[in-house]
């Protein structure tokens, strides 16, 4: 995590998606969500309208659709739960392949792929295109409580500084003969860990003080303007939008 | 703007006493330097500037304001008085890239627009680092990274400027520039410095610092022709160094 | 069966639960806010950036407990013994909010029920925990460290549980609720011991060298500001 | 031991070239000062020689060890024979107490017990630093943070020290400590130093690093007497100093 405070999922490209300023994408994203999660489960079609919707924005941003499916993996572990859920579910049950499947089971399977996806989807696109510090310059103008995005700010400078003391920490190890594959122990492990801690606590304290001393007040100087013009509102709540149109349409057709 | 520091004291967490009962006034416009040998507590002084340190006995009063952890909005005036450059340049930066950081002190003070640009172009140009305003700090070479350490302080533009070996890591040419660009600044200079020609180049005054008291304080050519007093703190002429007067 | 891991994605508990959880988890965090004010003095501020970070980066590495399920560590006692509760309790969130909406990890929708397992019922155990603990324990770099060791296990087992209950209210499918808590129990007891680990020995070095950071410790100091080192309790 | 390097060229991962095709061989025994301005290139190059970078064109050959990053066991040798003193002494220390930290690189070779013991406490004397063994490094100001970092890397006896800026920060009796410690050890020395006056007293021969390629190879004094070679590489005798050979 180094530069510009990108992080791994952050993307930098030119995109219209990118330009939006950060509290338009987070409260599109959080609305987008809460139609999706809203939609009952039967209502199969419109989830296929969501799907639509993101790779509509996925385009605009720039992304590609491999880089979005691989990073999706982290769903990992609920997609194998899904999986799970026809054969433990309850209630009526069907036969297809010689399985017995419960059929609620299948309907929460496909509920929990279908949701979580699409989430999962909506937080990568939002994270492709925005790096952690318009993240949190975003929050507070969302009128987030200053102490979250305090700690926020203080988060990121020191992930910064663990990634750079750790491997300060391995450069000097290597210098001086040690080899891992030895004393690769319990012990050596913890006492790094215990003094990576201090190390980049006392480092960030300094680096803290220095801050201070040029005056910061719990508040990093904004950018100026970054308020969000009509048409980036309205841009942005495009998504959230057709997703709730969608939504109405499945439930009353 | 004036320091005055009385019966100065302090002890890390960990108990180790830095400070000992430090007594210490610098007139406006005065260049000072902080001679002393290693872990005399010069770094541990310099925090106190600013009350980054604090809870010892004793005071420290900048330009008449009493430095007092409890009282934040004195606090904040004193901090846009004084500028301090660290010691560790990593210590100092912290920002994404370069401008920014030059950037951050002034833009706290409430610059913005182009009087902001001009103030971060203009301390970048006076350690030669324009080019490499848009780069990751902690991307540059150290003495790249001292050098920008000490443009965020310039840009400031602090009454009380106090630098802790500003010149270690440089190279000789920036060495010089920078003294250059002190002699012409119209404020209180105290540095923090184990290059004795460089203290005799900019400084008519020198202070020695050792086991957290000061130990002698005076004109810089007579202390550092005092060789017994010299030797008797770790300090000494560079090989080959004869001093001139200027 | 596998296990869901800690940090629940969309779609898992219904709409109307987690509109519940989202209530209770804005309420408390606003207290913790209110009570945070207190603690959060000049040097807590980047102390609580740090812990937050660390947790962070625990929460990245992903270890297999048993074959086909992984589990990570949550780390709310860690930040509770180093920073206090109500403090604790917002780095946790903090850490939440930003995976949830940088990393893609846990749902949005789910964020309420996420902060409500990890950052407070989690939290709140732990504590309790260390807060009873730290009475009868010495206070030494050692014992700071097993109270960690203790609090981790019980605060991550704790915060499982709570996910049954919250998928007992809303779940999405009808499961067998003895097996899940059985299971979600199982796993996180060895997730916890493997996270107490990690707190043990990072609070017993913190309390080694700078015992002035510890919170749990702060409030049995006699000095406020200057105390000697205390000699190492056999805590490596 | 000797050090051969051919063609090294080398850019960081963010695309800055720093080293440009660096040729350079030192004799075994010979003690070399490694001169030039901030940013040129000279870090970069120590960093190689055991490998801790690596991936550039070009080959460096430590005591006719070709220096490969896929050799596992041929670059434990070599990091066995070359000690290198880091510019910023935080990069160098990260175990829990000094002596602790100064024993990582012989218990590492191997040694244990007494041996051990004695090889910590005689490098520790050395940069007078022993009555700090039990402190954590870093609580340690700036310059006895420097000096435990040599320290360290004198505990491992190594048969090419390469020191990247050894007197910034050091007080000046520290400085001359260091040395005389440095010409009293039979190895082969680079020192990357801008304190040219230190050059001049150790070592006989210079080279200059300028934009990653080595831009001078010669005596240091014939170096430091050619005032145009000097200006066009930011490199200038301090105020006050009169070079005399030694
Ligand atoms: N963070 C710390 N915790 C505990 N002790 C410290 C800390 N920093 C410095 N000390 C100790 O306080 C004393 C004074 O240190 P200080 O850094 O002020 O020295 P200094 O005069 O700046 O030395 P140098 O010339 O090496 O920079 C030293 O004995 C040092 O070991
Ligand atoms: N980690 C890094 N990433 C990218 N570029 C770097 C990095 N470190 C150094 N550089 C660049 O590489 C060039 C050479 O840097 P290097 O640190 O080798 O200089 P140096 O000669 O040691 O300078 P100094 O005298 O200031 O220590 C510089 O232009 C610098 O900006
Ligand atoms: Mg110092
Ligand atoms: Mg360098």
């Amino acid at each position: 995590m180094g530069a510009g405070h990108a992080h791994p999922l952050h993307l930098d490209r030119p995109s219209p998606v990118h330009r939006l300023p950060p509290q338009v994408k987070i409260l599109a994203t959080l609305l987008f969500t809460v139609v999706v999660v809203a939609t009952p489960r039967t209502e199969i079609w419109a989830f296929g309208g969501y799907a639509l919707l993101l790779a509509a924005v996925a385009a605009a941003a720039r992304v590609p659709a491999l880089w979005l499916a691989k990073r999706a993996t982290i769903e990992l572990p609920f997609v194998l739960l899904a999986v799970a859920l026809p054969f433990a579910g309850h209630g009526e049950r069907i036969t297809w392949l010689g399985m017995s499947l419960s059929v609620d089971g299948l309907y929460g399977a496909w509920n929990i792929v279908a949701k979580g996806t699409l989430g999962v989807l909506a937080s990568l696109l939002l994270a492709a295109s925005t790096t952690m510090r318009d993240l949190i310059l975003g929050l507070d103008r969302l009128r987030c409580p200053a102490v979250f995005t305090q700690i926020a700010t203080f988060m990121l400078r020191y992930l910064d500084i663990l990634a750079d003391d750790a491997r300060r920490m391995r450069i000097a190890r290597l210098s001086r003969g040690y080899d891992p594959r030895f004393l690769w122990q319990v012990k050596a492990f913890a006492v790094s860990v215990g003094s990576l801690f201090l190390r980049a606590y006392e480092r960030g304290e300094r680096v803290y003080l220095a801050m201070v001393s040029r005056g910061y007040d719990g508040r990093l100087p904004r950018p100026e303007g970054g308020g969000a013009s009509a048409a980036q509102w309205a841009q942005s709540a495009v998504l959230p939008a057709s997703a709730a149109a969608i939504a109405l349409a499945a439930v009353l057709g | 703007m004036s320091l005055r520091i009385a019966g100065l004291t302090y002890a890390y967490p960990d108990g180790s006493v830095a400070l000992r009962g430090v007594d210490l006034a610098v007139a406006e416009g005065e260049r000072v330097a902080l001679l002393g040998p290693n872990g005399a507590g010069k770094t541990t002084l310099v925090l106190h500037l600013n009350g980054v340190l604090h809870g010892g006995a004793g005071t420290v009063e900048v330009g008449g304001l009493r430095v007092d952890a409890g009282d934040r909005s004195r606090l904040a005036e004193i901090r846009r008085r004084v500028g301090i450059v660290f010691q560790d340049p990593d210590d100092q930066l912290f920002m994404p890239t370069v401008a920014e950081d030059v950037a951050f002190g002034p833009a706290n003070l409430g610059l913005r627009g182009a009087e902001l640009a001009e103030r971060v172009d203009e301390a970048l140009a006076a350690v030669g680092m324009a080019e490499h305003r848009d780069q990751v700090p902690h991307h540059l070479s150290f003495g790249q990274r001292r050098r920008v350490a000490v443009a965020t302080v310039l840009a400031m533009r602090p009454q009380l400027l106090v630098l802790d070996e500003p010149s270690s890591n440089l190279d000789p040419a920036s060495r010089r520039e920078l003294a250059e660009i002190l002699e012409g600044l119209p404020v209180t200079v105290l540095m923090v410095t184990h290059d004795l020609p460089y203290a005799m180049q900019l400084c008519a005054r020198s202070v020695i610092l050792d086991g957290g008291r000061i130990a002698a304080d005076g004109p810089t050519t007579d202390i550092l022709a005092d060789e017994d007093l010299l030797r008797a703190h770790r300090l000494e002429l560079p090989y080959g160094f004869h001093p001139v007067r200027p | 069966m596998e296990t869901v891991a800690m940090h629940i994605a969309n779609g898992i508990v219904d709409g109307p639960v987690s509109a519940l959880f989202a209530a209770v988890a804005v309420i408390a965090l606003a207290f913790c806010v209110w009570r945070a004010r207190i603690d959060l003095d000049d040097r807590l501020a980047p102390m609580a950036g740090l812990v937050a970070a660390f947790i962070f980066a625990v929460q990245m590495l992903n270890f297999q407990v048993l074959p086909g399920v992984s589990g990570h560590l949550l780390g709310g006692t860690l930040a509770v013994v180093l920073v206090g509760p109500w403090v604790g309790a917002l780095c946790v969130s903090t850490v939440l909010i930003v995976q949830c909406l940088l990393f893609a990890d846990g749902g949005l929708t789910a964020l309420g029920l996420n902060i409500t397992n990890m950052a407070l019922v989690g939290t709140a155990a732990g504590y309790l925990l260390v807060a009873g603990l730290m009475r009868v324990l010495p206070k030494t770099p050692g014992g700071v460290g097993a109270t960690a060791f203790v609090g981790s296990v019980v605060g991550v087992v704790v915060a499982s549980q709570a996910f049954v209950f919250e998928y007992w209210l809303g779940g999405t499918t009808e499961l067998s609720l003895a097996t899940i808590a059985g299971t979600m129990a199982g796993v996180h007891t060895l997730i916890g011991v493997g996270e107490g680990l990690i707190a043990a020995t990072t609070v017993a070095t913190v309390a080694r060298v700078r015992p002035d950071l510890v919170y749990a410790l702060r409030r049995f100091r006699t000095q406020p500001a200057i105390v000697p080192v205390p000699v190492a309790g056999g805590v490596a």
